[in-house]
């Protein structure tokens, strides 16, 4: 497969993953917006597993270094946004299931 | 050892799959969360596959990364408070922007085969401005930095010049021709202080109030950056194209919703000092009247029906808890009581619900505005709660600067408590001539106090 | 591009039609059933192009007979899929419009 | 001649973006026909650049082809009555599978280059079984082939043996071992054959109205064949993939809902006789009372709210236009009339929209299930015009074959109208104890007349 076809598959991901976006965010209610936020900030969490290629194929110091920081904040990235999503999200849940209870 | 590395591609499809499921099951509270429970779990095999990646080394520095990176975000993220949330996206968002740009540089500085540098330069650029963005909106939000847009003449020229020269020296990296003196090395430094540059230029003049827009357009930069970062291998990373592409999707769409909400266009957002419309002093009728907490008491044991609209205040006065107390005192007492949630009320979309979801108030008893608004008019005590744009009748008179967002016509209940500290405008800084109409009364103090003193009233009753 | 890897491309592609395809016809309402049923059929009619390069590349006289059937067959599905869908849409059209008009 | 093959790829993704963008449309009655109008447009450049794809060779063939199958195409659509749909989705969906499989055969032959041979073999027995099922469905629902099942005893057991050595026969073409003397030029009529064997021999035990379950299924079919052939090429035609899929999703949707609707399951509208679990003879009381067109009309006339529930019997009487007419008149008397759509009334979904949308009646008056049965109560006439399971109360006994369809409740409305010819029972052939209600009055006859009836009737009072 050559560098034309790569080019053309990728335009077809991309728009695949903008309409698949685009039609799922659009049904999550106004009420869910502040856990929608900061998931879709957690999943692009996946960045770290780029920061980690880059890291491992790194080969002078400096690319270490920039490699090193990257990985660093992508992790801080995704765990974050798992936990604080996590943390909102089950207030929802624990709010519907026990109304009577309070945090 | 054993090459596990067939392993990879089906994981990262994996995950991106369970990503796709977690944010359909979004579109309702019950099933949220064990989607993103899902979700997380795909993420994190994904990361040890990733460990099997051919060629690899710096295995040492790799883990020791994730440990301090991930310890670090997940303290932050146990500790904050549910009403510092926006800086809190805006602070991990910075961290994915920081982190697709190191990404690039390293790509560009030429260890990895990128099939098609250019891409990586433009994902450096986006990460860097996210990065250096998201800081800015941080440091605003938490109260590091004035929170006021710093606005000097001629900004918008300078902030666009700097733009110009990144994206030339993004060229030149690229490009690195012959007959300039300079090598990669030299011109990449320069495109990555440019971007970041530019980044903390186009934040500073926007004012702390319009940071949620922001942060969400930022958000979508960022997921924009990852994907095209998932051009810098040998092979394209595809789980990376498609979960940055989904959240560049979530977060054009969030940042548009946002905005509409409450009736600005983007580009006012971000170059537009807020309220330059601002109306002529307005000619009020009446005078603002005040209440005491026992006589709001008394008003509430009789009504049959008493809807809650919060706003931003109750977050600042932290009163959640209080009013949830006062919710079930009510509901005790056989009155129904229902939230009215206004999509912008608080500091970021969503925010209310999740205050009073935390402080255990059942999603069923929180109603959107369109919902809610038919019911004013038979209702017979509307508390707003640290609320004031939302519910600003201006929204309904042209020339004013709030004239066409959607509001919570609260003004047409029987009877309407506000709860406030004193006089404070709200954040579009407009008089709010709802405060001055026969059927409102003023109950001033601090929120938390106020809602408490209504309970302990309501108790002695 | 080796074969694992558009192995792999290709099952990105296909979950992401799927996704796409699933929550774009879970909108539709009940009312346009018949027209979704006629317009997917349309749309798999894209059939037609491959059997078009099927044919092209065909160079003994079986392959060709069976391309020739191919593409008469496709060409039927999209041409038929297409004006079918495009009637009753049209009614739906016209009967919003001018309701006091009958066909 | 100048290459222009560089322009085939992204007329194709603007094909797949524009078949999305128009099924999305679909969402609503209004955008539907301009979302199908440029799918319709993205897809006939998509033909014309196919013939810049380089290497091909037999271009008249191919263009008479065109001609040929599309002018067909073309006619047969033009000339199709509504009441026909059914059939006429079978049609072309068969067609479709046919070129599937014929797009394998030429693939297996072996003059384009497969990458993987087995996607080719699974396309074309799914193309095939589609194909041949699809005609079945076709000569079934066109009356040309007796529509009742035809079954015989251990007729699962020989349609799995066929299946099991069309497979057999797909795996000989590929693997073609050398201990046998036949050639892949051999195995593959074979496998055909037996391919489209199990295609009619799965299709000849359903009846004749369960067959919009199976033609919706044999598009999902249709479209996975078509999207496996996308790998059929030297380079993989994603949009044959996406788009077969996202068809294949479509019809999988579709099948299920139907048959969610019809209260089946899949399983048993492929391998159970319908109506196994009939119940026992029923105790009905009360008796059938008919009633004469006039004073229907009167009944009518001093109506303040009347709802239409329209059935199979409706089509089958071509009364739409009158119905239309009828409509008209009441509206003109101030007559509110509403329209009850069961998704499953007629013989396929959607099927009444389309023949009163043909008729002219606005789509704002249909309703469908559960938007309109809270209304029943407060309506005065229900005119029943030839339904009858989808108003079949036996559906709310336990025990009865239709225990758990959702139905539109008539018997709640003070009087229910049901015009059909005589004692004739419904697809699901069980007796109906609403006609036998007090409130109950049959207007027996033709729909077409006994609608006229009313219309005439109507005028002159
Ligand atoms: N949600 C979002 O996504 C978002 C994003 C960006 C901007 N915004 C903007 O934020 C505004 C939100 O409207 P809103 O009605 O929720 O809030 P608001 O208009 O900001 O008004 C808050 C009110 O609460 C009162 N208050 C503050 N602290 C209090 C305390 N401790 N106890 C009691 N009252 C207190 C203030 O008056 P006193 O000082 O007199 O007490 C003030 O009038 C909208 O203009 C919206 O456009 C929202
Ligand atoms: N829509 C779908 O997707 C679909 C697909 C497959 C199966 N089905 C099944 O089809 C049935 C549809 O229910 P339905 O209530 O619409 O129809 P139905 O149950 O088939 O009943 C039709 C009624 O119309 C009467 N009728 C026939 N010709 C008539 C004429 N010329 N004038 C007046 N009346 C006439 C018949 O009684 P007389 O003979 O006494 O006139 C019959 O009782 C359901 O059982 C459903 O499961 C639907």
């Amino acid at each position: 497969m050559n560098d034309v076809t790569m080019l053309w598959t990728a335009v077809y991901i991309a728009m695949l993953a903008a309409f698949t976006g685009y039609v799922v965010i659009s049904r999550v209610p106004v009420i869910l917006h502040t856990p929608l936020m900061s998931g879709s900030n957690f999943i692009h969490g996946i960045v770290l597993i780029g920061a980690m290629v880059a890291l491992g194929l790194a080969t002078t110091p400096l690319e270490q270094i920039i490699g090193f920081i990257a990985v660093i904040l992508g992790a801080a990235n995704v765990t974050g946004g798992y936990v604080v999503t996590e943390r909102i999200l089950q207030m929802f849940d624990r709010s519907g299931k026990k109304p009577k209870k309070g945090a | 050892m054993i090459d596990f590395s067939w392993a990879i591609d089906p994981v990262y499809i994996a995950t991106i799959f369970f990503f796709i499921v977690g944010l359909q099951r979004m579109s309702h509270p019950l099933t949220a969360r064990s989607g993103i429970v899902w979700a997380g779990a795909a993420m994190l095999i994904a990361t040890l596959v990733t460990f099997l990646t051919p060629n690899l080394t710096n295995f040492t520095l790799m883990a020791l990364a994730i440990v301090i990176g991930g310890g670090f975000g997940y303290i932050a993220a146990k500790r904050v408070g549910m009403t510092d949330m926006p800086q809190m996206v805006a602070f991990y968002n910075g961290m994915g922007g920081g982190a697709a740009a190191g990404i690039s540089a390293v790509a560009l500085l030429g260890t990895t085969t990128a099939p098609s540098g250019s891409l990586a330069v433009i994902g450096g650029l986006i990460g860097a401005v996210s990065f250096s963005g998201s800081l800015i909106a941080f440091l605003k939000l938490q109260g590091w930095m004035r929170p006021r847009p710093i606005t000097f003449k001629g900004q918008q020229v300078v902030n666009m010049m700097i733009l110009a020269l990144a994206i030339v020296s993004g060229v030149l990296v690229l490009s690195h021709p012959s007959w300039i003196p300079l090598t990669v090395g030299m011109y990449l430094p320069l495109f990555f202080v440019l971007s970041l540059g530019f980044g903390f230029l186009m934040t500073l003049p926007i004012g702390g109030a319009d940071m949620p827009v922001v942060i969400s357009m930022y958000n979508a930069f960022t997921g924009l950056a990852v994907a095209l970062d998932g051009f810098s291998f040998a092979t394209p990373n595809y789980a990376m194209v498609i979960a940055g592409i989904i959240v560049g999707a979530a977060g054009s769409l969030l940042t548009l919703q946002m905005a509409r909400a409450m009736n600005r266009s983007i580009s006012n957002v971000f170059f537009g000092a807020f309220g330059a419309t601002e109306e002529k002093e307005m000619q009020i009728q009446g005078s603002m009247k005040s209440i005491e907490a026992d006589d709001v008491a008394v008003m509430l044991a009789y009504a049959n029906k008493v809807i809650i609209a919060p706003g931003y205040g109750m977050a600042v006065a932290q009163a959640q808890q209080k009013v949830k107390e006062l919710t079930d005192l009510l509901e005790s007492k056989d009155i129904q009581v229902k939230f009215a949630i206004h999509p912008v009320a608080g500091r970021m979309p969503g925010h209310m619900n999740v205050l009073l979801a935390e402080a255990g108030v059942a999603y069923d008893h929180l109603f959107d505005r369109d919902e809610v608004n038919p019911e004013f008019p038979s209702t017979d005590v509307v508390l707003v709660i640290g609320a004031n744009d939302v519910i600003n009748p201006a929204a309904h008179r042209k020339g004013s600067p709030l004239f066409g967002m959607p509001i919570l016509d609260v003004e047409q209940a029987k009877n309407v408590i506000v709860l406030k500290r004193g006089q404070g405008k709200g954040f579009a800084g407009i008089e709010n001539d709802l405060f001055y109409r026969d059927n409102t009364r003023m109950l001033y103090g601090d929120a938390q106090e106020t809602v408490g003193k209504l309970v302990q009233a309501l108790k002695k009753l």
